[in-house]
C-alpha cells in the first residue's frame, strides 16, 4: 500500500484531535466536542417537597466549570444517570448561582424514579444549559404576572428568584399559583420570603382539605379577581409568564389577551420528549419547530401559530 | 470546477488505484426480487467487476455509512466509586464511496445542513461524512424517481468527483485536490467541444425519462391550508405505521435514545437508534400523553417536516425525490400521490 | 446459592429477588433459552437468586418473589398449580408465547375436544381442556413475548427488574427493526411476513434469516391488521396463508377468529 | 436382606418435562415400580390437520425446545419425501452439520448440566459453578460453540428459521465457517477433558438384556434418513416405521409406549453405537473403547458415555463437512416445492434416539393426517422395565431407599428423556 495513494485528508478535519481535547474544553457552543460532553456534578442536597416531587441541589464538581455554567430563567438542562436515562429539566434556581442549580423533579418514569432512590453525594451528568429563556431584561420597568399550575412552578421559580434578586427593576410582581390539592403545593417554605420581598402571591387549590383556608378553584378564578381589582392600565404595562399544563395556559393566555396583553408579551414553556437538547433527534418537534432550540420558552403568538402545539 | 474526460476502460484502472490503498464501498447486486429484477445495496467491494455501476436505486440508502441505524453515543464504566463516561465518535478510517447517485449526494448535503451546519454540530455524523471520499455517478431515472421535481437530479457539491457516461467516454467533474491526484494515475484529457455537446445531450435525454412528478409550487402554503384535510385520514387508514419509509429515506435523521445497564452492572450504554415519526410513541411524553396518537396525524407530520418545516428553516425541502419510501411502503403510499391528493389533484 | 454481598448501582442498594421457574404445557424451550445463555449465565445468577428451576436443578423452595411461568393451561390440575404459584409470587411473569397467548398449543382450539382426543388417543380416556394463556386464569404482571423468548431481551428485563427500572416493550412493529437490519423485504422476494403488524423486540429475528415473521410476539400497538390483510391479498397470498400466520401463536387470535368466521372455508370443522 | 422399599419422586428434576417415579416393595415382593408420565398432551398430531405443508416444520419444531432442530429436519424430510423432493448434496451437508451441532449442544447439556451433578453429589449445575468452575466453563464453551453454529447455519439455536422444505432460506457466510473450523478444533480438547472427567465417575454397573433400535448406517454413522434396524435382527424401511414402533396406549402415561421383538426396546446414543459402532469416527471409536463401550452393551447408564462418544464423532465429522462445503461453490439454497397428494415419512436420529414424522397430504398440500413418534416414547416402556429390575435387584442387596431412589433417578436421567416431547 503506497503512501501517496491513501486518501490525503487535505482539508478534511481530523477528528481524533478534537476528542483528545474534549474533556478539557470548556463548554462552548458550536464546538463539535460539546455534543456528548457532560459536566460531572454532585447531588449535594435532596429536599422532599411532596409525595411526588423532590428538590435536588446539584453542583458541578469542577469549580471552573461551575463558574462558567451560566443560564437564564426558563432554560433547561439534560440530567443523566448512566444506564438509567437522561431527561430535560427546567432549572429552578437563581441564575446568580451559576453551576450550582436546583431542580424540582417529579417522579414520572425511569430516571425520575431512580433519582428518588439515590442519596446525597451521587454523581450525575449534566449537559446544557439549553433552550430559550424568559426575556427578563425586556420586562424591566414593567409589571410581571407569573402564573403557575402544578409543576409549572418549577421553571417559574427561576424567574421568581431573578425578580427577587432584581426586585427594584420591576413594578409589581405577582404570582398566581394553582395546585390540585394542598398536599401538592410546592416550595411552601418559601412563600413568606417571597411575600417579604414584595412579591404578591395568591394560591388556589382545586380540592381543599380540612385545613385549607384559602380560595378554592382554578387559577382563572384568581385572575378574574385580579381583573376587577387592577385597572385597565395595569395590564397595558404587564408581561405574563405562564407555566403549566397546555389546557391551563391556553385558558389563561386567552383571558389575558382579552385584557389586551399582547400575545408577544405572554410567555409559556412547552414540554416534549427530548433526547439531544440540540435540535438533532427531532423528538421535541412541534411542526418543524424544535422545542429544545426555539423553545422551550415561546411567546404565545408563536405557540398560536404552531400546529399541534397544545 | 475542473472537467476531464477519459476512456471507458480507464475507469477500472481508476478503481484499482483507489482500492489498492483504501476501503471502497460500491453498489452491488444482492438478490433478485420475485419478478426477477435485481436488488442493489452498498457494500464493501474489492474488485471492479463486483460492482454494478448501472444500478437502480438501492433499497437501503447510503445513509447507514454516515448515520448508522444504531450507534452508541457513549459508554460508561460504573463501579462503587462512581462512573466515567466514554465518548467515541466511531470514526471510520477514511474510505471511498464509489458510485453514489446525485439524489443520494444531495441527501447528504441536506443532512449536512442539520447535522453539521447548525449551532450544535453532530460529531458522530461529521466524523464519518468528512472522512468519506465520494465518487458520484450518473443514473437512469426509474418510474418512481421524482428528483427532478425536487431539484436534486444533479449534484453541485458534496462529492469529490462525479462521473457521467457520455457514450464513448466518461466525463468527470472534479471538486477536490485528492480527486485530482487520483486521476493523475489514469489517462485523462481536457474535454473538447464534442464532449460538452455529448454531455448536454445525455442530460437532456435523461430529463425526458422522468415519469413521476411532484408539483412543489406553493407547497408550503398548500400544506398549511390543508392541515385539517380529510385526505390525511384516508392515507392514515392505509398506513401500517411501521416506520419503513423513514428508515429507507436518505434524509430522515430523527432518533431515539435508550440507556441500558450491562447485566454485570459494571457498565452502561447510551445508544441512539434512528426512529420514525410514524411510530406510535414518537410524540409520547412523560405521564403518558401522546401528542400524535393517530396514524394519519403522524403520517401528516412526516410530510410537514419534509415539505414544509424544513423549507421554512433551510429554504429547501428535506426530500430528494429518490422514491425509496414509496417503493418500501407495502401500503403503496408514495410521495407524488400523497402530495397530489393534498393538492386535490387526485380523482 | 448464597446471596453474596449486597450490590449497589450508583449507590442505590439492589434487591436480589428470589426467582422460580415453572412450566406448564410447552416445549420448555423458553427456560432452555436461559440455560443457553452461556456467556451471561453467571452474571444472571448474581442478579437473582434461583430457588426453583426443575429443568436444571433438584433443590426447590416455595419461597420466591418472582415466578417465571412458561406454557399454557390445558388441564384442570394445571389451573390449581398456577393459582398456587400466583398466591406465592409477588410478580408473576408469563414467559414466552404459550404463556402469553397460548402459543402453537392453542391451534387445538380450532377443533372440538372430542375430535382432538380421538385423533390422537383413539378411544382411550385422556383429560384435556381448551388451551388458555395464563392471564385467563390468574393475574399476570409482566409478559415476555416470543417463541422462543430472546435471551438478550430476558437479560435486559431481568437487569431492569434488579435495578428497579420499568420494563417497557417496544410498541412499534418488527419492520422497524428489520429495516434497520438492512434486510431485503420478504415481500420483495414473494414471501409472506407479519412484520408490519407484529410487536418489535426480537430484532426481526426471522426476517434476518429471510424467513417471514409469523407473529409470535403478538400485535404491535395499534397494529393495522385490516390493511395487512389487504396487502397480503394484493401480493397474491391466499386467505389460508394469511390465516395460518395470524392464528399460529395465538397473539392475533381475535383477528384470526374473525377471519375464520368470514371465510367460507371452515377448515377447522371439516376434519 | 432388605424387604421393604418405598420411593416416591414427584416431578423428577433435571429432565425435560414432567415425570414421576414410584417404587414399592413389600416383604421382598415388588408391588409397584412405575415410571409415570404426567405431562399434559398438546395434541400436535391433531393441531396440524388442515394446515398447509409449510406449517409442518415450523409448528412441529415446537414439539420440543431441546431438539427443535431435529424435529424440524424430520418434518422437512417427511414433507420432501411426500412431494418427491431430493435435497441437493449441499443442503444435505448443511443439514447434517446443523444436526451435528444440535447433537453436540444437547449431549453437552445433558452430560454436564443434567447428569454430572449426580456424580459430583450436587443438586444442580449451579453449586458446581463455585466448586468446579473449570468444568462449568469448559462445558459452557463447548455448548456455546455448538449453539453459535446452529445460529449461523439454522438461523437460530432453537426453533430454527433457515431450514425449510426444499433447502435453506439463506446460506451461511463461508468466512463464518472458517472461523467455526478453528473453534471446533478447540472443542476436541474440551471433549478429551470431558472424557477424563467422566472417567472419574462411578458409573453404576447395571445390565439388563435389551433390544436396541436405530437407523442403519450404510457407509456412515447414520443421522438423517435410511433403513431401520434392531439388535434383535429386525430391519425395515423408513416408511415402514410403524412396524418398528408399534405404539400403544397405557394408563400410567400420557405418552404412548412402544415394543418390537420383546416387551420393550431402547433408542438413543447407546442404541446407535450398538448398531453402528463400525461407522464411528476413529477418534470416537477410540474414546468408546477406552470406556469399554462396544457392541453389544446392555448397561443403560452407559448411554451417558455413548453420548460423549457421539460428541467426539460429530465434532470430527463436522470438520470434514466444513472442509467439503468450503471446497464447493455455493449453489441455490432452496429448491422449488410443488405439493402433491401422498404420504411421507422422515426418520431422523435426534439426541435421544430415532424420531419419526409422517404426514399425509391432499392435492393442495394440506395435511390430512399426521403422526409423530418420539424417541422418549419409544424408551418409556424400557425405562419402566429397567426400573422394575433395578428396584428388585438393589433392594434385595439391602440398599437404602434413598440410594435406590437416587439410582432410579439417575437411570431415568441416563435415557435423557424428553418428556414433554414424548407427550406432544
Ligand atoms: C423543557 C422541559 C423541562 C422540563 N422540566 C421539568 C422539571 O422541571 N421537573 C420535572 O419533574 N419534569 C420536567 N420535565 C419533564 C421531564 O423531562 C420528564 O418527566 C422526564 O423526561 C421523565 O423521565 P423519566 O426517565 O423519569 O421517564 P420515562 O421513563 O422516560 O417515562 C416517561 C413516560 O414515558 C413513557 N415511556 C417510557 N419509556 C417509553 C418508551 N420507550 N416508549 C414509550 N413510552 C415510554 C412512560 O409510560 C412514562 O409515562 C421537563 C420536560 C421538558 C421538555
Ligand atoms: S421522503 Fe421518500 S422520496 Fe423523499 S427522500 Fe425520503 S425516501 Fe426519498
Ligand atoms: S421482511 Fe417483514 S419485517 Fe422486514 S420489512 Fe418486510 S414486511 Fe417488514
Ligand atoms: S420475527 Fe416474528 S415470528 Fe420471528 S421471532 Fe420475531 S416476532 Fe417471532
Amino acid at each position: 500500500m503506497s503512501a501517496e495513494r491513501r486518501i490525503d485528508l487535505d482539508n478534511k478535519l481530523k477528528f481524533t484531535d478534537i476528542i483528545s481535547e474534549a474533556p478539557q474544553k470548556q463548554h462552548r457552543k458550536s464546538d463539535l466536542s460539546t455534543f456528548e460532553y457532560t459536566y460531572k456534578a454532585e447531588i449535594t442536597n435532596i429536599h422532599r417537597l411532596t409525595e411526588m416531587e423532590n428538590l435536588y441541589r446539584i453542583q458541578i464538581i469542577d469549580t471552573e466549570e461551575r463558574r462558567q455554567f451560566i443560564f437564564q430563567p426558563g432554560q433547561f438542562l439534560m440530567l443523566e444517570l448512566p444506564g438509567i436515562g437522561e431527561a430535560p429539566f427546567s432549572i429552578s434556581s437563581s441564575p446568580a448561582r451559576h453551576g450550582d442549580v436546583e431542580l424540582c423533579i417529579r417522579k414520572a418514569g425511569n430516571l425520575t424514579n431512580f433519582l428518588s432512590r439515590v442519596g446525597r453525594g451521587t454523581h450525575v451528568g449534566i449537559r446544557g444549559p439549553f433552550g430559550t429563556s424568559f426575556p427578563m431584561e425586556k420586562m424591566h420597568g414593567q409589571n410581571i404576572l407569573l402564573i403557575a399550575g402544578g409543576l409549572g412552578l418549577a421553571p417559574l421559580r427561576a424567574a421568581i428568584s431573578y425578580a427577587q434578586d432584581n426586585r427594584s427593576r420591576f413594578n409589581s410582581v405577582d404570582i398566581i399559583y394553582g395546585a390540585k390539592d394542598p398536599s401538592q403545593l410546592l416550595f411552601t417554605y418559601q412563600y413568606e420570603m417571597w411575600r417579604a420581598d414584595d412579591i404578591g402571591l395568591s394560591i388556589i387549590v382545586d380540592k381543599p382539605d380540612l385545613l385549607w383556608k384559602g380560595p378554592v378553584g382554578l387559577v382563572t378564578k384568581i385572575l378574574e379577581q385580579m381583573f376587577s381589582e387592577r385597572g385597565e392600565t395595569f395590564f397595558k404595562s404587564t408581561y405574563a409568564i405562564v407555566c403549566g399544563p397546555p389546557v391551563m395556559f391556553k385558558f389563561v393566555c386567552n383571558m389575558l389577551n382579552q385584557k389586551d396583553i399582547p400575545m408577544q408579551k405572554m410567555f409559556v414553556s412547552l414540554e416534549r420528549r427530548m433526547h439531544c437538547g440540540m435540535g438533532k433527534c427531532c423528538r421535541c418537534n412541534v411542526g418543524s419547530t424544535y422545542t429544545c432550540l426555539n423553545g422551550p420558552v415561546f411567546d404565545y403568538w408563536t405557540v398560536m401559530n404552531l400546529k399541534e402545539a397544545i | 470546477m475542473i472537467f476531464r474526460v477519459f476512456d471507458k476502460e480507464e475507469l477500472k484502472r481508476l478503481f484499482d488505484i483507489m482500492v489498492s490503498g483504501n476501503k471502497v464501498v460500491g453498489p452491488v447486486e444482492i438478490a433478485r426480487d420475485r419478478n426477477g429484477k435485481p436488488l442493489f445495496a452498498f457494500n464493501e467491494v474489492d474488485s471492479f467487476n463486483d460492482m454494478k455501476l448501472d444500478y437502480t436505486t438501492t433499497k437501503i440508502p447510503a445513509k447507514r455509512y454516515f448515520l448508522p441505524f444504531k450507534e452508541d453515543l457513549a459508554t460508561f464504566n460504573v463501579d462503587v466509586d462512581g462512573w466515567q463516561k466514554k465518548v467515541d465518535y466511531n470514526i471510520n478510517e477514511p474510505f471511498i464511496f464509489f458510485g453514489l447517485h446525485a439524489c443520494d449526494i444531495n441527501a447528504l448535503n441536506k443532512l449536512d445542513k442539520v447535522l453539521m451546519g447548525s449551532v450544535y454540530p453532530m460529531p458522530y455524523y461529521a466524523a464519518k461524512r468528512k472522512n468519506m471520499f465520494i465518487v458520484g455517478i450518473d443514473c437512469t431515472p426509474q418510474p418512481y424517481c421524482f428528483c427532478r421535481s425536487m431539484g436534486t437530479d444533479t449534484a453541485l457539491h458534496g462529492f469529490d468527483m462525479f462521473i457521467t457516461d457520455i457514450g464513448e467516454r466518461y466525463f468527470v467533474e472534479i471538486l477536490s485536490a485528492t480527486a485530482y491526484n487520483f486521476l493523475k494515475g489514469i489517462r485523462t484529457a481536457e474535454p473538447i467541444e464534442a464532449d460538452h455537446i455529448h454531455y448536454m445531450k445525455v442530460a437532456s435525454e435523461k430529463n425526458k425519462k422522468f415519469t413521476a412528478h411532484v408539483d412543489t409550487t406553493d407547497l408550503t402554503k398548500i400544506l398549511d391550508m390543508e392541515f385539517q384535510s380529510d385526505v390525511w385520514k384516508q392515507w392514515g387508514e392505509k398506513c401500517l405505521a411501521c416506520g419503513s419509509c423513514s428508515k429507507v429515506c436518505p434524509t430522515c435523521y430523527c432518533y431515539g435514545v435508550e440507556e441500558t445497564v450491562d447485566i454485570n452492572l459494571r457498565g452502561a450504554k447510551k445508544t441512539k437508534m434512528l426512529y420514525s415519526c410514524n411510530l406510535i410513541d414518537f410524540a409520547q411524553v412523560a405521564g403518558g400523553h401522546n401528542f400524535r396518537p393517530e396514524r394519519h396525524v403522524r403520517l401528516k407530520y412526516r410530510y410537514y417536516h419534509k415539505h414544509r418545516g424544513f423549507v421554512e428553516a433551510y429554504e429547501e425541502s428535506l426530500c430528494v425525490g429518490c422514491g425509496r419510501c414509496g417503493e418500501a411502503c407495502l401500503a403503496n403510499i408514495t410521495v407524488p400521490e400523497v402530495i397530489a391528493s393534498v393538492r386535490g389533484e387526485e380523482n | 446459592m448464597d446471596a453474596g454481598p449486597v450490590r449497589t448501582y450508583l449507590g442505590v442498594p439492589l434487591y436480589r429477588p428470589k426467582v422460580a421457574f415453572f412450566e406448564f404445557s410447552s416445549c420448555e424451550g423458553c427456560q432452555l433459552q436461559l440455560l443457553n445463555n452461556e456467556s451471561a449465565l453467571l452474571d444472571f445468577l448474581a442478579l437473582v437468586e434461583v430457588v426453583n428451576f426443575r429443568e436444571a436443578m433438584k433443590e426447590k423452595a416455595d419461597d420466591y418473589e418472582i415466578a417465571f411461568v412458561e406454557g399454557s393451561i390445558t388441564r384442570s390440575d394445571e389451573v390449581e398449580r398456577l393459582k398456587d404459584i400466583r398466591s406465592k409470587a409477588k410478580i408473576l411473569v408469563a414467559l414466552g408465547s404459550c404463556a402469553c397467548f397460548g402459543g402453537v398449543n392453542q391451534l387445538k382450539n380450532r377443533f372440538s375436544l372430542d375430535w382432538v382426543k380421538k385423533e390422537v388417543y383413539g378411544n382411550s380416556p385422556v383429560e384435556t381442556e381448551p388451551v388458555r394463556p395464563l392471564e385467563d386464569v390468574v393475574k399476570v404482571d409482566l409478559k415476555i413475548f416470543g417463541c422462543p423468548v430472546k435471551k438478550e431481551e430476558v437479560e435486559r428485563i431481568v437487569t431492569n427488574i434488579a435495578i428497579g427500572k420499568a420494563v417497557v416493550h417496544p410498541k412499534y412493529p418488527i419492520c422497524t427493526e428489520c429495516k434497520a437490519n438492512e434486510n431485503i423485504c420478504l415481500f420483495d422476494l414473494g414471501e409472506p411476513c407479519l412484520g408490519p403488524i407484529t410487536r418489535g423486540g426480537c430484532d426481526s429475528w426471522c426476517p434476518n434469516n429471510r424467513f417471514g415473521c409469523w407473529g409470535c410476539r403478538g400485535p404491535a400497538e395499534d397494529a393495522n391488521v385490516e390493511q395487512m390483510k389487504k396487502i397480503m391479498k394484493e401480493y397474491g397470498f391466499s386467505e389460508d396463508t394469511i390465516l395460518d400466520r395470524l392464528e399460529c401463536f395465538g397473539g392475533f387470535s381475535a383477528f384470526a377468529d374473525a377471519l375464520r368466521k368470514s371465510g367460507e372455508k371452515n377448515r377447522g370443522t371439516s376434519a | 436382606m432388605k424387604v421393604d422399599c418405598n420411593i416416591n419422586i414427584h416431578h423428577l428434576a433435571r429432565v425435560e418435562g414432567h415425570g414421576n417415579i414410584r417404587i414399592k416393595i413389600h416383604d421382598g415382593e415388588l408391588q409397584e415400580a412405575k415410571w409415570e408420565v404426567v405431562e399434559t398432551p398438546r395434541f400436535f398430531e391433531a393441531i396440524l390437520v388442515g394446515k398447509k405443508w409449510d406449517n409442518a416444520p415450523w409448528i412441529c419444531g415446537r414439539i420440543c425446545g431441546i431438539c427443535s432442530i431435529g424435529h424440524t429436519l424430520a418434518s422437512i424430510r417427511a414433507v420432501e419425501n411426500a412431494f418427491g423432493i431430493t435435497p441437493t448434496s449441499q443442503t444435505q451437508k448443511l443439514r447434517l452439520l446443523l444436526k451435528h451441532m444440535e447433537t453436540l449442544q444437547s449431549h453437552i447439556l445433558h452430560l454436564y448440566f443434567l447428569s454430572a451433578p449426580d456424580f459430583l453429589n450436587a443438586g444442580s449445575v449451579f453449586p458446581l459453578i463455585k466448586s468446579h468452575p473449570d468444568i462449568v466453563i469448559k462445558a459452557a464453551g463447548i455448548k456455546k460453540l455448538a449453539n453459535d453454529m446452529c445460529d449461523c447455519i439454522g438461523g437460530r439455536r432453537m426453533h430454527p428459521t433457515r431450514p425449510v422444505v426444499g433447502g435453506f432460506t439463506m446460506l451461511p457466510d463461508k468466512k463464518e465457517l472458517i472461523k467455526f473450523r478453528e473453534r471446533l478444533q478447540d472443542v476436541i480438547n474440551g471433549l478429551l477433558f470431558t472424557a477424563e472427567l467422566f472417567r472419574t465417575f462411578n458409573i453404576p454397573d447395571f445390565v439388563r438384556e435389551t433390544e436396541f433400535v436405530s437407523l442403519k448406517g450404510d457407509e456412515n454413522y447414520p443421522f438423517i434418513g435410511g433403513g431401520l434396524i434392531s439388535t434383535d435382527g429386525v430391519a425395515k424401511k423408513e416408511q415402514e416405521y410403524k412396524q418398528m414402533t408399534n405404539e400403544y396406549i397405557v394408563s400410567q402415561s400420557t405418552s404412548k409406549w412402544s415394543r418390537l421383538s420383546r416387551r420393550s426396546f431402547a433408542v438413543g446414543a447407546l442404541a446407535r453405537i450398538n448398531n453402528n459402532f463400525e461407522f464411528l469416527h476413529p477418534a470416537a471409536r477410540e474414546v468408546s473403547l477406552s470406556f469399554g463401550l462396544k457392541p453389544l452393551n446392555h448397561n443403560p447408564y452407559m448411554n451417558n458415555i455413548a453420548q460423549l462418544v457421539e460428541c467426539v464423532h460429530v465434532v470430527n465429522e463436522s470438520l470434514g463437512l466444513i472442509e467439503e462445503l468450503l471446497d464447493s461453490e455455493w449453489t441455490e439454497p432452496r429448491q422449488e416445492v410443488v405439493p402433491q397428494k401422498g404420504t411421507g415419512v422422515g426418520a431422523v436420529e435426534v439426541p435421544r434416539g430415532i424420531l419419526y414424522h409422517c404426514y399425509e397430504f391432499d392435492e393442495a398440500g394440506h395435511i390430512v393426517k399426521c403422526d409423530c413418534v418420539i424417541p422418549t416414547s419409544q424408551n418409556h416402556a424400557n425405562i419402566q422395565h429397567d426400573l422394575e429390575e433395578l428396584a428388585v435387584r438393589y433392594a434385595s442387596e439391602g440398599m437404602k431407599d434413598r440410594n435406590i431412589g437416587l439410582l432410579a433417578e439417575m437411570l431415568v436421567r441416563s435415557y435423557d428423556p424428553c418428556i414433554s416431547c414424548s407427550v406432544h
